[in-house]
């Protein structure tokens, strides 16, 4: 286990390493613009984003107890989206506080989804099961409203959307993160401060509570933490798909379900796995700009079915 | 430091049902409190109301004064540690890891945690278990490990819930020797049980009157009395609906449960 | 002032401009494009560098450009490519938008002369109002799935309602209401146009494929249109572009809007 | 229970004996033609699938033993987005055997993705939690496709598949319900005698396998079948979001968990709560094709929120 | 018909370790064999080979001659019917309808499955519980529920794995009253139990002989005899690591677990 950890970080770090100067050649008077520029600026950019969405997606499937549950459930994701359409469509073309309206709006609607789910999660008697209930209904509120939006967008307005729904990296210059920094260390710290908690969680909630747990503080904390980093990370790069589901199972199948492991893991190999999707992404198609989503559900697919079969052989 | 668990006329209903009424209790370190009752009396009722995990409808529950609704969970854990009757694990972690979280209260390093662990399964003899994956434990290597976590929140009150589930005669009675070993060095003691035998186990010889039995009827207390009571025999036919006759087994008092002998 | 035309290097955002560039005879200026761009078929061969909401930076500092032109959707991302390339943005929704913007891109090239004559022949043309007995007619976005699952028309206040109406027709929809220019197929009752005419991008249409096209349209017996058999498709390649082939979208519709006389 | 199911059923006749006469007035000379070539073929239409795709949502809930389980969790809907998405792509403009291509190969998408999930639920020592993976896993799969196949789409075609998924119930005549209905009815009939194994698998798969049911069958059976369904229903009318997610859980709540209760509610529920949104669509915006989708997830959400909320109070 | 089931040589490894070593059991009707063993000795392992629900390493399983794997699930449902050790059920379903789920392999109509459900609910005293969910019950009164779908399920070999679990005595003593008279009808029975005097119980006078007793330790077999032999306590201490001092009582002997008495 401990060799399987530390062959897992080596690699880790050997793809952040590399991955900026994987990609087609660069011309020689663009090749510092275009290394410290973009593709450093982008490789950073990845790095916090698949090391923040993993975390959230690892954190939820030990909350929920569900290997289903990611940041989608709980209607964060479909908030952003919303936010995000209705900028597209109804805004205006202003910006806030040095923000594009499109990233505030975004960062607004999947918080304001979350945090109605974390106040029902507040709530004495809540189960579990009803929180995913109630996740699944603001979902698909705000998926409805998403559609809806959608629906009376002309079509520039929807081809636009479409590319922002299709998730993306693309940055210019240490601006944006320097914005998303403080949020998503935020929510990582926070996060991984729930470690031994929601180790707790898995002899079950009351078990938990009655060993000093304060199953609501968790939750909520859980719920409002994990929504704040991943509204950041899509209110800057869109739903980028996948990677909270599937860094978190693999990281548990690999080096086991210990949350203390699971943890502080996924946030490594998400981040170093979304780098590598998008040096990936630079090669496959050069020149043209893949949605990193491809990439990711392209290289995490066969991963994940080795891990199933193997298992179950 | 007193830790005094007071449980006053507590009731629980649900819908039309009573599930306990007007029960009380006092658990203060040094005490062992053995209920008694047969199922679906109200006992894991009784306990979930003693820790806080239910709300009664009636009565008050305190810890050293205090509602135990007010404490917080950490704070409460630093005096109640609990043993339910079915624990659920979802996940494979390993016994270790299990038994290390229950050292949640505490604000210590995980190494600490695991060291501590590591005591406390040791003095349930399930060391050999400490990294096997619990899911993949019998019934009984389950059960001990639970045990040893109890163990591990190392609080003056412990509650336990039928600790004789799943485990076999000898680690019935190691189970026993050593919660009557913690009730010696001072801990105080709730315990649900349907076998009073296994209690022998738990004393020395001349602590049987210092073991209270309560015993539960449809929620109600049905008797108080104590273990060496002439008439405990009697109190528990009654509660359980059987004879129970008590035999001198090496200076020890057994109770052995005969049928009425309906119709024969 | 802008730069010598040899040094000129233009990446356009928009299919629309980029077809206006190529009309204005600017098309070795252009050495970007959008993903969207395929007309005209020199474009084939000019770099593709995203699109407006995400476009790759990479590919576009390669290119060194030394003007980005862009349509004005909302939110693009204009700041940071700034930090590439001077940027343009040009309204593009109405027939006064696009005037000005082929007159701007003729300043932006070099091509003034052009610009303005192309500018004028915009105005005049899309500008033509049909006379008050013209036939109401609409005009629908045509749908692979060629079902009438959504129907989409055509906005009377948007460059191709101006074309509609230059050809010499009425919209159908009067007045432009609030929300989505989508119409119910009950509606279309209500509505009951003179003529259908439906609007199909690509390659030209086989005649299975035609036919396979109207069917479904075919089934409205109801509506006056389909009764006089005056439901048509308008179908090729540019047929919903915003750039100067906008003029002979004119032209087709013109040809589609005359019918015999007699009704089949 | 039984006053409540009276109840509930006589709601449901009423709703459907109702709706064709729910819309905006209707032109006096179109009335007969709105009435049967529109309205009724439509409201059958929903009928059938609203019944179909909660049954089916019920019975993978059951399956899965998860809340969140649904064709989506298997991949069939992205299976047959992907299978529309290529169709749209690489011309559909041709018709195979009558069938507009897109139905077609919708519905083969649908079909090939759940097929290999439940061969992997074929496999001997396969527990729930990996196949629920292996359903991400090709959901993902799937998903990856369709973007790499929208991004390499031109405008006009990512407009139309834009729309598609949001999924639509307008039909003319009564042709392709004629088309549907046999597949739907395969569906519904197979997964309704499967309702005594699931019943069984409550008390958990090892103990059903001890008490005569044969897992493994129940779990091909029960993915093949509702994948046919779902297939059908997407082929023909789109991903109609929520329903078979939301009509399980508000019978689960109303009328209790029983798998006897529980299956055919959902389908009697189902169907008649899609026409109703159908009907509601009409009005909310009258002359607009609504996207049905979006009134189901506005009735629904509340709905369930409301009983989330009840329950725990 | 005979159904007789065999279990010859069965060895089941998980990695290096053992788990059950070369381990043979016969069970027929009117048998009635009893499976002692410390925690972890294998016992419930054994039983899920018998099942069929474990393939073992090496050895054989079989029913009536025929491999255990080769039966369809509900054939062998029809021959053997088993209480594991835990239920877990996930969801609130009530009592009643957990019980007629186990008639399963019946085909018959839904209301005839109820019936027989009612019947086998009131066999275990549990009728009123019928209509009650089953995750709201006590522990003991879901073990209840339990054995009434065992009995349901009408097979003619049963397979319980520890029944006596969360029982009180009372329900104890009926339950093994039940498994006497199940066995006296005809049954086979392989039964798990730590408390060997419960098999009291099961029995009338005279029927002593009849019950076999297997015990396991480590995954082998440690001894077979019979619960009247003279030497069974020594055994059972043996494999338990207690020492078991035989009483009588009433006329029956009643084992009586004493500690080693290390260090004493
Ligand atoms: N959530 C609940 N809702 C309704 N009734 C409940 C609930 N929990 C327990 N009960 C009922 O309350 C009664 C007391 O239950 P409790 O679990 O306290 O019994 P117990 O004395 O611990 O029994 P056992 O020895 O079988 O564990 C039982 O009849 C049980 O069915
Ligand atoms: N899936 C598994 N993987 C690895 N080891 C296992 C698995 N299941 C059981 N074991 C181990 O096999 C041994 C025998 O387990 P089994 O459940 O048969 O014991 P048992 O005799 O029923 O014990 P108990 O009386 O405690 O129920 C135990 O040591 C247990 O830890
Ligand atoms: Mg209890
Ligand atoms: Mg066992």
């Amino acid at each position: 286990m401990r060799t399987r950890l530390v062959v897992m970080l080596a690699v880790c770090a050997l793809v952040v390493a590399v991955a900026p100067f994987v990609g087609p050649p660069m011309p020689p008077d663009a090749r510092d613009f275009i290394l410290w520029q973009l593709r450093i600026p982008r490789t950073l950019m990845a790095l916090v984003v698949g090391g923040t969405l993993s975390l959230v997606g690892a954190v939820y499937q030990s909350l929920f107890s569900n290997p289903l549950a990611a940041p989608s459930t709980i209607g964060t994701t479909a908030g952003a989206t919303l936010g995000a359409l209705v900028a597209i469509v109804l805004g205006a073309r202003t910006a806030l506080w040095g923000l594009p309206l499109i990233t505030g709006a975004a960062f607004a609607g999947a918080l304001g989804v979350s945090l109605l789910v974390a106040a029902i999660a507040a709530g004495r008697n809540v189960r579990m099961n009803d929180l995913v209930l109630a996740g699944i209904a603001f979902s698909m509120a705000a998926g409805a409203i998403s559609t809806g939006v959608q629906f009376s967008a002309d079509s520039a307005e929807l081809l636009t959307a479409m590319r922002w729904t299709m998730g993306h990296l693309p940055q210019v210059g240490y601006q944006n993160i320097v914005m998303l920094l403080p949020i998503a260390a935020v929510s990582v710290v926070g996060l991984l401060t729930l470690t031994r908690a929601l180790e707790v969680f898995i002899s079950g909630e009351e078990h938990a509570e009655s060993q000093g747990v304060n199953v609501r503080a968790v939750r909520m904390a859980s719920i409002g933490l994990g929504a704040l980093g991943v509204a950041g990370c899509v209110a800057w790069c869109g739903p980028i798909a996948f990677v909270e589901l599937i860094v978190p199972h693999i990281v548990r199948r690999v080096l086991g379900v210990s949350r203390r492991v699971l943890l502080p893991c996924s946030v490594v190999v998400g981040a170093s796995f979304l780098v590598l999707c998008d040096a990936v992404a630079r090669i496959i198609l050069p020149g043209r700009e893949t949605p990193v989503g491809l990439v990711t559900a392209a290289l995490g697919t066969p991963l994940l079915i080795y891990l199933v079969a193997r298992k179950s052989s | 430091m007193t830790s005094l668990l007071e449980v006053s006329g507590a009731t629980v209903r649900k819908g039309e049902r009573a599930l306990l009424e007007d029960v009380s209790l006092r658990v203060a370190p040094g005490d062992f409190v053995a209920v008694v009752g047969p199922n679906g009396a109200g006992k894991t009722t009784l306990m979930r109301v003693a820790l806080g995990l239910q709300r009664p409808d009636a009565g008050r529950v305190t810890v050293n004064g205090r509602d135990v609704g007010a404490l917080s969970p950490r704070e409460r854990a630093a005096f109640l540690a609990w043993l339910p009757q079915r624990v659920q694990v979802s996940e494979p972690i390993t016994a270790l890891e299990h038994v290390a979280a229950a050292r949640y209260r505490f604000k210590e390093s995980h190494r600490r945690s695991e060291e501590s662990a590591l005591v406390a399964l040791a003095r349930v003899q399930a060391e050999a278990l400490a990294s096997r994956p619990i899911t993949e434990l019998s019934g009984g290597e389950q059960q001990r490990v639970a045990v040893a976590a109890l163990l591990a929140q190392e609080a003056p009150l412990v509650l336990l819930d039928e600790p004789a589930n799943f485990l076999d005669p000898a680690q019935q009675l190691e189970l026993y020797a050593l919660v009557g070993q913690m009730w010696r060095s001072g801990l105080g003691v709730l315990c649900i049980t349907h076998d009073i035998n296994v209690l022998a186990h738990a004393m020395r010889a001349g602590s049987e009157g210092r073991i209270r039995v309560l015993g539960l009827s449809k929620g109600r207390v049905a008797f108080e009395s104590h273990y060496d009571a002439p008439d405990l025999g009697e109190h528990l036919g009654r509660v359980f609906s059987v004879r129970m006759r008590g035999v001198e087994v090496e200076n020890r008092r057994v109770f052995v449960g005969m049928s009425l002998e309906r119709g024969e | 002032p802008a730069p010598e035309a040899g040094t000129r290097r233009i990446v356009s955002l928009s299919p629309g401009i980029t077809e206006t560039l190529y009309a204005l005879g600017a098309g070795e200026q252009v050495v970007g494009l959008s993903d969207w761009a395929s007309w005209p078929s020199e474009t084939a061969s000019v770099p593709k560098v995203g699109s407006t909401l995400s476009p790759n930076y990479e590919a576009i500092a390669r290119l060194k450009p030394t003007l980005i032109i862009d349509e004005q959707v909302k939110q693009a991302p204009a700041g940071s490519l700034s930090a590439l390339a001077p940027v343009k943005v040009l309204p593009w929704l109405s027939v006064d938008d696009v005037a000005n913007g082929i007159r701007e891109l003729g300043r932006q090239t070099g091509r003034e002369d052009a610009a303005t004559k192309l500018a004028q022949k915009v105005e005049t043309t899309l500008k033509r109002k049909p006379p008050p007995d013209a036939p109401r007619v609409l005009l629908v976005i045509g749908d692979p799935e060629a079902a009438l699952t959504s129907i989409w028309y055509i906005r009377k206040g948007s460059l191709h309602g101006a074309a509609l109406e230059a050809a010499g027709a009425r919209n159908a929809v009067a007045e432009d209401p609030a929300g989505p220019p989508n119409v119910s197929v009950e509606q279309l009752m209500t509505l009951d146009p003179d003529i259908i005419l439906v609007l199909v991008e690509g390659p030209r249409l086989t005649p299975e494929e035609e036919a396979r096209q109207l069917a479904p349209w075919k089934q409205l017996t109801v509506l006056r249109a389909v009764k006089q058999g005056r439901v048509k498709l308008v179908a090729g390649p540019g047929v919903q572009s915003t750039g100067p082939r906008i003029l002979d979208v004119v032209e087709q519709l013109q040809a589609a809007l005359r019918f015999d006389t007699k009704t089949p």
